[in-house]
């Protein structure tokens, strides 16, 4: 069945066990809305290291289906421990992997799942459309957050 | 009951109707297609493209103002579309209005309530109400109009069961409303609403009335005089018609006396650089180069419509949503939102199942051929209402069989195995 | 020179575009069909009325919200018509708005300028600035707007000519102006203004500028980001498109602080009863279910143009326009209005033939299967200038041909002995 | 030639020589526009007779096609010396020739003739809809024209 390329064991897993989800402290909450299906998500990020530039947690509340669900869950395992230039650098290559409409991409399938790990289950949903925005949503309220975070680290510095 | 081997009483002859649109004959991921999304727009028959490449290939030229042959035929075809959706709505040609979809119908009115003069003048004293079961399109421009205005919007809440709470009608609407908007018959929960009672105590503290008829002028007669409100609004790609054209249906002295919307082309009487007086109605709402092809189609849709009968296409849609409401039942963990006998409801059924997202119901159904809508369904106070994200949404129309039903229950058994 | 039987240079090969349009093959009065009322609404070819049929019989369904096949199918290609239309105009997509005419994208404008906050807000001290020689649909939405806010309405006055006079634009567009929205064609006199000038003035003292671009769009090139305008508007069925669709193009960070205009389903992000967010742009100025076949229509017609190359469609013209200008000489007692070179217009002529009223001459063209459109052209401020009640207007597309100006010049002289 | 059913040799006459055309007293003044072609007419009715209700002239300024100044000059004929009454009834029957689209009417020819003299000359251009709104504009301006005369009349009978 065609459907198995979307709903992968990895993500069905994810979906029915995510990873890191529920709202705990952080230095900046976004709130993102998918408009097209009413999928939303609340996410926190803390930042925390040497140089306040480590993603120290990312906890979130979301109401979505499995595809917005496990990527949030990915997410979650993919930047937590790393730093926010890394996470961002790892959004990016999980867009291009979403955006490929099931197309070859540049990079070899090792070096993807070297980046993406898990993430590399999404693959088949690059393939529908409408459920791209449902995989991303998790990943642009990061990118929100993150910035966020970064701008009221920096302002505490400058302080 | 497992299928739908006997045939229902009230269906109509859907193998004759199927073979007249071209869409219903698709395969989708291998799978035979069941269209069972016709809430968000509906398919059109073979008349209604046809009326319109014939159009395009035989006599288009700009409307109203030619002297040319074709110039003449356009108008003719265009304003006898007019006189036909004026005789299906049973309205005098002058106040049947072209617009682009109900949502501009709609806005259309907000807009003039903004600018008219008094008694219609909506000001920050002034109430508006709605109710908490209209898509976005019936409840944005209100919101709009209001923080324009400063006037205050009130609306009527649902109770459990997917009906309008009317108990407190005397508070809601009180001699401040204006206007009072509402629909005919809910896109989500089927519901259809005491009309009468709502326009009666409307008219009596002399508020206005707009009732927004897309969800009932595809599927039932609609007769504007009988109904007694001041505005009704449609849309034509829900009811066999092309994108790109709505109704406005409006009292004609009303019409008069309130002030133009859109400027431009063809809505004007005479223009100086200094000032310019309008045309009446129905073309001082109706600036710029009108939707023709498209009304055009709307008039095909509309005698296709009368062909088989308003009253025979709701008799098939009630057999079939009694058909379904017993069939859904099989199915364990559903949950209907809204009235749950066909008496009370049209011909939409939403509802979730377990705590499987709308989406991936969607998505499993669509991979066995069957095409439901998912999400809030541009109604998100109704969801909210339910405390549900989402719901999961099958309608059906003229067109729609037993054997569509039959495919989805058995499409919803495969969801449900999938995300067991 | 009384017949077209030399080639004229920079002709296309009309013989193989005329293959493409079913209604140029028509007789009218037993005569072949001379369309020459392009300028009011062009004709289409096959591939446009093909392309929509096809959507309808194969792929339509309400577009975004869904995850079912059709719903993703629809989505795909009316968002690949806005791709198609974004290229045409070298425009991002998210600045590319489908409206239903150009009138709307006009009136969008002008609303959003009444409601917008500082500093784009239009009050009682500002100015708005418009020309002589616009269409009703560029001159009413600027009365209204101007009625509604105390705004002052002021404008270029046309010379004898039919060029804009500029000599004052100084004391026309001073720092109190907050829009100039100006035709870039006129489609009475074919004037095309110095844009930059204009344009540059207007950047000067801080007033955005609206360029009307329905007589421009569909016979030459259209760069918006070269033109440095901040909107531009035109129109779907003047450039071999359907009804029922208009664009507005507007800068992004601009639309993105400006208001909505029409409320509804699509253009919004997340609605409560209490209030509501809107959607990114493009989509926050797309109230309803949006004119979806209309814009792939529209798309096939930007990829037929584009396979001819706007450059050739525009020397086409300007070589059949040379040919009128220099024919219509032999016609005694015709007065044309506006410039007299190619260089300096469109393919739109406009004239007057002695004392015999337009009227009368449209008719008698048409009895000979010559198409004109006759009247005020929905300018009716220009024929006040010149102080004619009507003209008759010829006017060329890409598959007109120098015969059709030879029926029309034969045409007149029948006009004249009809009426002598 | 069809065009010779429109434009008959009666309607080019009263074109070219228009009977009553011009702006004399009267005793109330109407403009009436066709916005479709911009056609335009300044009509005034004066009143007299014994009872103040016969149409004593019916004077004009127009500006428009053949087909309006020649409607606009038979009107002239047919109304002048003739009650308000009757000249309105004679509207309705003129009215009724320009909406018949070119086919039988119920009334016969002699009929017509009899109540509309050169005025059944434009039964060809009721096969023209969009010449039938030039035909019309002058008797528009008359009925509203005449009813402000009557009312006026009233009012001055009242006082
Ligand atoms: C210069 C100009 N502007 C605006 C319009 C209005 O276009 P539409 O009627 O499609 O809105 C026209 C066409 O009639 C036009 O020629
Ligand atoms: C009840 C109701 N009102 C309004 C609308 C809006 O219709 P349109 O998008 O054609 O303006 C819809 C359809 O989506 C509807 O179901």
């Amino acid at each position: 069945m065609k459907l198995d390329s979307m709903y992968q064991d990895v993500i069905l897993d994810h979906y029915r066990n995510p990873h890191g989800k529920g709202l705990r402290d952080g230095d900046a909450e976004v709130h993102h809305v998918n408009p097209t299906c009413g999928d939303e998500i609340t996410l926190r990020v803390r930042l925390g290291g040497a140089d306040g530039q480590t993603i120290e947690d990312v906890s979130y509340a979301s109401q979505g289906c499995s595809i917005s669900q496990a990527s949030a869950s990915v997410l979650n395992d993919l930047v937590v421990g790393h730093t926010v230039a890394e996470a961002l650098a790892t959004g990016d290559v999980f867009l291009e992997l979403m955006q490929s409409r099931g197309h070859e991409l540049d990079r070899s399938d090792e070096e993807l799942e070297e980046i993406l790990d898990d993430g590399i289950a999404f693959a088949g949903v690059a393939k529908y459309p409408a459920r791209v925005k449902c995989a991303l949503l998790s990943w642009m309220a990061l990118k929100d957050a993150a910035s966020q975070a970064v701008q009221k680290e920096q302002e505490r510095k400058s302080a | 009951m497992t299928s739908s081997t006997g045939v229902l009483p009230g269906l109509l002859d859907t193998d004759a109707i199927r073979k007249d649109f071209p869409i219903l004959d698709r395969e989708v991921n291998g799978r035979k297609l069941a269209f069972l999304d016709s809430a968000a727009s509906s398919q059109r028959p073979r008349q209604v493209i046809d009326a319109m490449s014939q159009y395009y290939e035989r006599h288009h030229a700009n409307v109203h103002r030619g002297v040319h042959t074709l110039a003449e035929e356009a108008t003719a075809l265009y304003e006898g579309a007019r006189d036909k959706i004026a005789a299906f709505i049973n309205a005098p040609r002058e106040e049947v209005i072209f617009t682009k979809n109900v949502s501009e119908s709609i806005n259309l009115v907000a807009n003039l309530l903004g600018t008219a003069d008094e008694p219609y003048r909506v000001g920050p004293d002034d109430e508006i109400v709605i109710t908490e079961m209209e898509h976005h399109s019936n409840i944005v421009p209100w919101q709009l109009l209001a923080q324009r205005t400063g006037a205050t919007l009130k609306w009527f809440r649902l109770d459990d069961e997917g009906h309008l709470d009317l108990s407190d009608i005397e508070s809601v609407i009180t001699d401040k409303a204006k206007i009072v908007a509402f629909s005919v018959a809910s896109n989500v929960l089927g519901t259809r609403p005491p009309l009468e009672q709502i326009i009666r105590r409307a008219h009596d503290v002399g508020a206005l009335t707009l009732l927004d008829a897309a969800q009932l002028a595809p599927h039932a007669p609609l007769d504007v005089q009988a109904l007694g409100a001041d505005f009704v609004g449609f849309t034509g790609h829900k009811m066999l018609g092309p994108t790109g054209i709505g109704i406005l249906w409006g009292r004609q002295e009303l019409l008069q006396d309130l002030p133009p919307f859109l400027g431009g082309g063809e809505m004007i009487e005479t223009v100086t650089m200094e000032q310019s007086t309008f045309a009446p109605v129905p073309y001082k709402y109706e600036a710029g180069t009108p939707p023709i092809a498209e009304a055009i189609g709307l008039g095909a849709a509309v005698d296709y419509l009368q062909s088989i009968g308003m009253e025979r296409i709701a008799e098939h849609e009630h057999a079939l949503t009694a058909y379904a409401l017993e069939r859904l039942k099989e199915v364990e963990d559903l949950r209907l939102i809204g009235p749950t006998t066909a008496e009370e409801r049209g011909a939409v059924l939403s509802f979730t199942l377990g705590d499987i997202h709308p989406h991936d119901v969607g998505q499993v159904l669509d991979e066995q051929g069957v095409a439901v809508r998912v999400g809030h369904h541009c109604a998100r106070p109704v969801c909210l209402r339910y405390g549900i994200p989402a719901t999961t949404r099958a309608s059906f129309y003229l067109y729609s069989t037993p054997a569509e039903v039959d495919a989805l229950v058995d499409g919803l058994q495969t969801v449900r195995r999938f995300f067991a």
